[in-house]
């Protein structure tokens, strides 16, 4: 269940969460408001020494929340392109058949942490996540139930990590319940991360 | 082999006799809640040494027993069985102490000695985690960061339980007026009664307590 | 030693112990280990279960194990060598034997202790052993008692008559004795299957049931498939066997309701004897049978002809005899058994049915004893280069072993599909053989030498296989000859050379003649003989004796020396 | 962008998640510390500017900025190595106290010192429990029978069992014996459960 606490669930639950720290290091595009003195070598479309005011620089998410925080107001911070409305539109046409992972392995996490940043689109970034999960969220598990044994790999490339966790968590109960059905549940096996870890052994020894 | 065991400290009223087999009921009870619920529970040193007296008293009669006689095979499954039951409620609780281990160290000071969620073993387990960990995290890297930066707070930092987390539950104890959602605005506080055999889900955080006093069991 | 109360004397003995159980690798074999490991299972006995290969392998791993193990348990192998010999056990370890294996060696029938043997109850089989008297009555420890006692006094009186009469009558029953032993040794054969022993002992025991009748039923009808044992003898035990079946489906009758899903079934059937025919199509079975497949030379094109005038006769069109089996008509498929025969008749095709056994489990998975016999003995001779990458690294055993545990096994289905690829070699190799007359007569034997990379010369180096071999170029040969010389060839037995898995050496298999209805093979003597007749380097390491290998250089002496002793 | 050399150490944690342990990556956690160090510097000299001449916005966004991306750093680096602790606890349920030494091979000496005192407390807790001690990484399956049968699937020599009686264990021997005994062997791919 673990697995399930999203990313972005706040610093206190997620400090050394990976997948968390994987998720705020997704870029958001920001304007400065102000001129930053030396650090202008972190734009790399010019040679200027300081970040100028008005300057544009997609800001990894954990600098951006800093910097955007209405007490500081050193850049304000743009709605990252998956989350705007042509793709809202997309999704809401079908949400089935987008790539999420593709848009962004985090996606509802990022999008969860861009609502906090108050874009005037919030709340309809909001209303388009739960819609996209609530319709996609059928058709995984229904999925996970299901499909045993096929090639699901390209599938799984369009579920973004959540979705993936769901569906391997899914997967799993439903081996162990076919095992549980042909009575070979109470066949001791060897430990998943030991079979894993003797594969690679043969396979560095071929 | 003995039907009855003295277990002291059970009721108000003193020592009680109770049979094995309630002892094992007991224990596979707070076996499934213990499974089942997001935070550690408290613990229950009562049940888990009466169910290693026992285990060591079968043993001892499995050994003493012939070979052939086809009860030992019987006892030693049923031995089997109760040793199953209690490590897997052991090694539950030991997971739960490793991920909230700083959490659940601080909890047990500012809970006081009236309620314990760790035995004494378990305190002593996961305080020689944290420490471990602590210093690994030290020696390896924050002892080479710059001065400010060398704090570290794993009770803020780590792991904490999602006392959020929604859970299954069963009544074994009617109970009224339970409180539901204590979120939403004082203006409209909703709450419910729980009925006998009832089943419901709910946030753990609001029958925490429930469970606890086996009002409740999760399922 | 024999034990007579095998309850008593043998298994409760090992029941408080830890248990060593060698097995040798052959169907017999395996199914009598499947329903010792049930027995055991039922008595939590706690074993540890080894596959040996040869005699060598048998030292082998009794030295490895005899540290851990006071108890062990020969299956289908030790029976006919002396093992007090060769695995040299210490005085605690206590050796039990179960070999269909004949003869059975003499030391091991006479010792008084270690090594106790475990034979069918009430046979004639402990009857056949030369009585102790005429083996160990020992004139020398007699005559040097008798010495001790009268040196000093008489020893002037020692030529008189007595003593002469004594020296003469020790000679004569030395010799007499050296007789009877050639006698008793003089062949190879098998008797009552391992797997039918411990059934017999489980029935005993009120533990038997109808699994490990099923593995019994095995056993004994791979004795028959693979030409170890007549058909005389195979129907002997076919009766018991149906004796038991009857006895067990009673008892299944009384209590009915627990009879579950997985549980087995067995039929008592007059089945056709070709090979796996409901698995393959009717045509492949026929082409590739041992019975059908001689008797039509299906080698030759006027033989296939004439397999298909049969087909026609039967009236069913070739494409559904081509088709597989279970897509067969149904009716054409009920009445197959009876269509088949008629033509059989015909065609003079003899004993194209026998008395067998089939399993059923749940509706599906119907399968005759022979088609398991198939499947098993061809995992057991499963090469590694015909193994998918992806296999685990099992051994033949353990597959084998998992194919016998239960009828809806997939090892057991894998081994079907290997059994075809088999017996389609062997069809190819026999046609191609007696085409280029590769099969010669050498006076008192039939001879054939399959030469150094062969195209299936790894099948070739199995021994199990190429007995196998041996028994189809036989038949076929015989069916190649005309009818004058055929009458004689029937007597000849059958010498074939094959290159084996040691580098620089030949496989040499000998088998008895067609004649020989009791299977009696005395090329277990004759290599000995001509071995050291000829001092060849020869190795004498397979439980089987009529197998041995011989140094490439020594080969043609120890033909010729072969030739020699046997004309 | 700072923080980048820490966010590789994440991704090489993250691509290793489903496996093993990944090699140790000192030379990357070096080059983290270093990145903050000269973080921690130049914020040194420019708050020690504003003290002088207070009201340089510039050089304070600056600060924040680097304050940001030390704190950034140090996450990642701890999170990098408690998550590698995490693994190797996982590993030392899996294949007992003592790891394959290509295991032990990807530990950095101080993550080998954690291991032992790990397995120390782990064996102390265990050995509290009851008269004899319990070991808890046994019985992970509810038991059916109190015997089973194994097969060996590598030569692994001599096996002690409880009784004190001793039994070879040489690949593709078949064995029978108390469940208790086995466990460890199955789940480490010594041996394996025949049904």
């Amino acid at each position: 269940m673990d697995l399930l606490c999203p990313p972005g669930g706040g610093m206190k639950q997620n400090y050394l969460s990976i997948d968390d720290i994987m998720m705020s290091s997704e870029k958001i595009p920001s304007t400065f408001l102000v001129s930053v003195k030396t650090l202008g070598y972190l734009d790399p479309s010019t040679n200027k020494k300081d970040i100028e005011v008005g300057s544009k620089l997609d800001l990894p998410l954990w600098l951006a929340l800093s910097l955007a925080h209405p007490r500081k107001k050193f850049v304000t911070v743009e709605l990252t392109k998956p989350y705007k409305a042509t793709y809202r539109e997309i999704l809401k046409a079908d949400a089935g058949v987008v790539n999420l992972y593709k848009l962004c392995p985090y996606y509802y996490a990022l999008g969860q942490q861009q609502l906090s940043l108050n874009h005037a689109e919030g709340i309809l970034v909001a209303r388009s996540l739960i819609l996209a999960f609530s319709d996609r969220f059928r058709r995984i598990m229904d999925l996970s139930g299901n499909a045993i044994g096929g090639d699901n790999s390209s599938l799984i490339q369009q579920f973004d990590e959540v979705e993936r966790r769901l569906f391997a968590l899914g997967q799993k109960s439903l081996q162990s319940f076919q095992r549980w059905e042909v009575g070979e549940s109470r066949t001791l096996r060897t430990s998943e991360l030991v079979s894993r870890h003797r594969k690679r052994k043969r396979e560095a020894v071929d | 082999m003995d039907d009855t065991l003295d277990i002291s400290g059970v009721s108000e009223e003193g020592e009680e006799q109770i049979t094995s087999e309630q002892v094992f009921q007991q224990l596979e009870e707070i076996w499934v809640n213990e499974r089942l619920s997001p935070n550690l529970m408290l613990c229950r040193t009562d049940i888990t040494e009466c169910i290693l007296e026992q285990m060591q008293e079968m043993e001892e009669n499995i050994a003493r027993a012939k070979k052939t006689d086809l009860k030992v095979s019987l006892h030693q499954l049923e031995l089997d069985r109760i040793r199953y039951v209690l490590s897997s409620y052991l090694r539950c609780r030991l997971e739960k102490i490793e991920k909230h281990a700083a959490y659940l160290i601080k909890k047990e000071s500012s809970d006081g000695p009236s309620v314990s969620r760790l035995s004494p073993e378990e305190f002593m387990f996961a305080k020689e985690l944290t420490s471990g960990v602590t210093s690994h995290l030290t020696a390896s890297a924050l002892k080479h960061m710059p001065k400010n930066l060398q704090t570290l707070n794993l009770e803020d930092s780590g792991k904490v339980p999602n006392l959020d987390h929604y859970v299954f539950l069963r009544v074994n104890k009617a109970e009224e007026g339970i409180i539901v959602d204590c979120e939403t605005d004082v203006q409209n506080e909703d709450k419910i009664d729980l009925e006998v055999d009832a089943q419901h889900i709910m946030r753990y955080k609001l029958i925490e307590n429930l469970v606890e006093n086996q009002t409740v069991s999760l399922i | 030693m024999l034990i007579t109360d095998p309850v008593k004397d043998f298994f409760q003995k090992i029941i408080e112990e830890r248990v060593l159980v060698m097995v040798a690798q052959d169907v017999d074999g395996l199914c009598a280990c499947k329903i010792l490991q049930s027995l055991f299972k039922c008595d939590h006995v706690q074993y540890t279960l080894v596959p040996v290969e040869d005699k060598q392998d048998l030292v082998t791993e009794f030295d490895s194990h005899k540290e851990q193990y006071k108890h062990m348990v020969l299956l289908n192998c030790g029976g006919s060598i002396d093992l007090l010999e060769i695995l040299e056990p210490d005085d605690d370890v206590m050796i039990y034997v179960i070999d269909s294996r004949r003869p059975i060696d003499l030391v091991n029938f006479y010792c008084e202790r270690q090594v106790y043997l475990i034979l069918k109850q009430n046979q004639e089989e402990a009857q056949l052993i030369p009585d102790y008297d005429h083996i160990y009555r020992n004139y020398d420890s007699d005559n040097e008692d008798s010495d001790t006692e009268y040196e000093q006094s008489s020893k002037r009186h020692k030529f008189d008559q007595e003593t002469l009469e004594k020296k003469r009558e020790k000679r004569i029953w030395e010799e007499k004795r050296k007789e009877i032993i050639f006698d008793y040794e003089e062949y190879s054969y098998y008797g009552t299957s391992a797997a039918l022993i411990l059934y017999e002992l489980a029935w005993k025991m009120s533990k038997d049931d109808i699994t490990m009748l099923w593995w019994a039923i095995i056993g004994v009808t791979s004795q028959y498939q693979n030409k170890k044992i007549g058909r005389e003898k195979y129907i002997s035990s076919v009766l018991e066997l149906q004796g038991h079946l009857s006895r067990l489906n009673h008892r299944e009758e009384d209590n009915e309701n627990t009879t579950s899903i997985d549980s087995i079934k067995i039929n008592f059937e007059h089945d056709l004897d070709i090979a796996l025919y409901r698995h393959w199509s009717l045509f492949e079975s026929l082409c590739h049978s041992l019975n059908t497949g001689t008797t039509f030379k299906v080698w030759t094109n006027l033989g296939m002809k004439r397999l298909h005038q049969f087909l026609a006769e039967m009236g069913i069109p070739l494409t559904q005899c081509k088709q597989s089996f279970a897509f067969m008509e149904t009716k054409t498929r009920d009445n197959l058994q009876t269509l088949v025969q008629e033509s059989a008749e015909k065609f003079g095709l003899r004993n194209i049915k026998f008395h067998s056994f089939t399993a059923q489990c749940g509706f599906n998975h119907k399968l005759c004893a022979s088609d398991v016999v198939f499947s098993v003995d061809s995992i057991l001779t499963n090469t590694e280069s015909s193994k998918p990458e992806s296999y685990e690294d099992n051994s033949n055993f353990v597959d084998a072993l998992e194919g016998l545990s239960r009828i809806t096994s997939p090892k057991l289905e894998e081994g079907l599909q290997l059994a075809k690829v088999q017996l389609r070699a062997i069809k190819n190799n026999v046609g191609s053989f007696i085409d280029i007359g590769q099969v010669l007569s050498y006076g008192p034997f039939l001879y054939t030498n399959i030469k150094e990379g062969s195209p299936d010369c790894t099948l070739f180096a199995q021994p199990l296989f190429l007995v196998t071999f041996s028994h189809f170029l036989l038949h076929s040969y015989m069916r190649s000859l005309g009818k004058s010389k055929r009458d004689r060839a029937r007597n000849l037995p059958l010498v074939i050379c094959s290159p084996s898995p040691q580098e620089g050496s030949t496989m040499v298999v000998g088998i008895p003649p067609l004649s020989e209805e009791s299977r009696k093979n005395l090329f277990g003597n004759a290599f000995h003989h001509a071995s050291e007749r000829t001092k060849s380097r020869t190795q004498h390491h397979f439980f089987n004796p009529a197998i041995i290998t011989v140094v490439n250089e020594d080969r043609s002496k120890f033909i010729d020396a072969l030739i020699t002793i046997m004309s | 962008m700072f923080g980048e050399k820490a966010l590789d150490l994440i991704r090489e944690v993250h691509r290793t998640r489903e496996g093993s342990l990944g090699p140790y990556n000192e030379d990357g956690v070096r080059q983290v510390l270093e990145e903050m160090q000269v973080l921690y510097e130049a914020n040194q000299q420019d708050v020690a500017q504003l003290v002088q001449n207070d009201s340089d916005q510039t050089s304070l966004t600056a600060v924040q900025i680097r304050h940001d991306s030390l704190q950034r750093n140090k996450r990642c680096l701890l999170a990098y190595l408690y998550n590698r602790l995490q693994k190797i606890r996982a590993l030392r349920w899996e294949f007992g106290s003592v790891l394959p030494t290509d295991v032990r091979g990807n530990m950095s000496p101080k993550e080998i010192e954690w291991f032992t005192k790990y397995n120390r407390a782990l064996a102390n807790y265990m050995r509290s429990l009851g008269n004899g001690g319990l070991d808890l990484t046994q019985d992970l399956h509810p038991p059916q029978n109190v015997h089973i049968e194994v097969r060996c699937v590598e030569d692994k020599g001599e096996l002690e069992l409880d009784d004190g009686s001793k039994i070879l264990l040489k690949k593709n021997s078949l064995h029978y014996l108390p469940r208790s005994q086995c466990e460890h062997l199955i789940r480490q791919g010594v041996l394996k459960h025949v049904t």
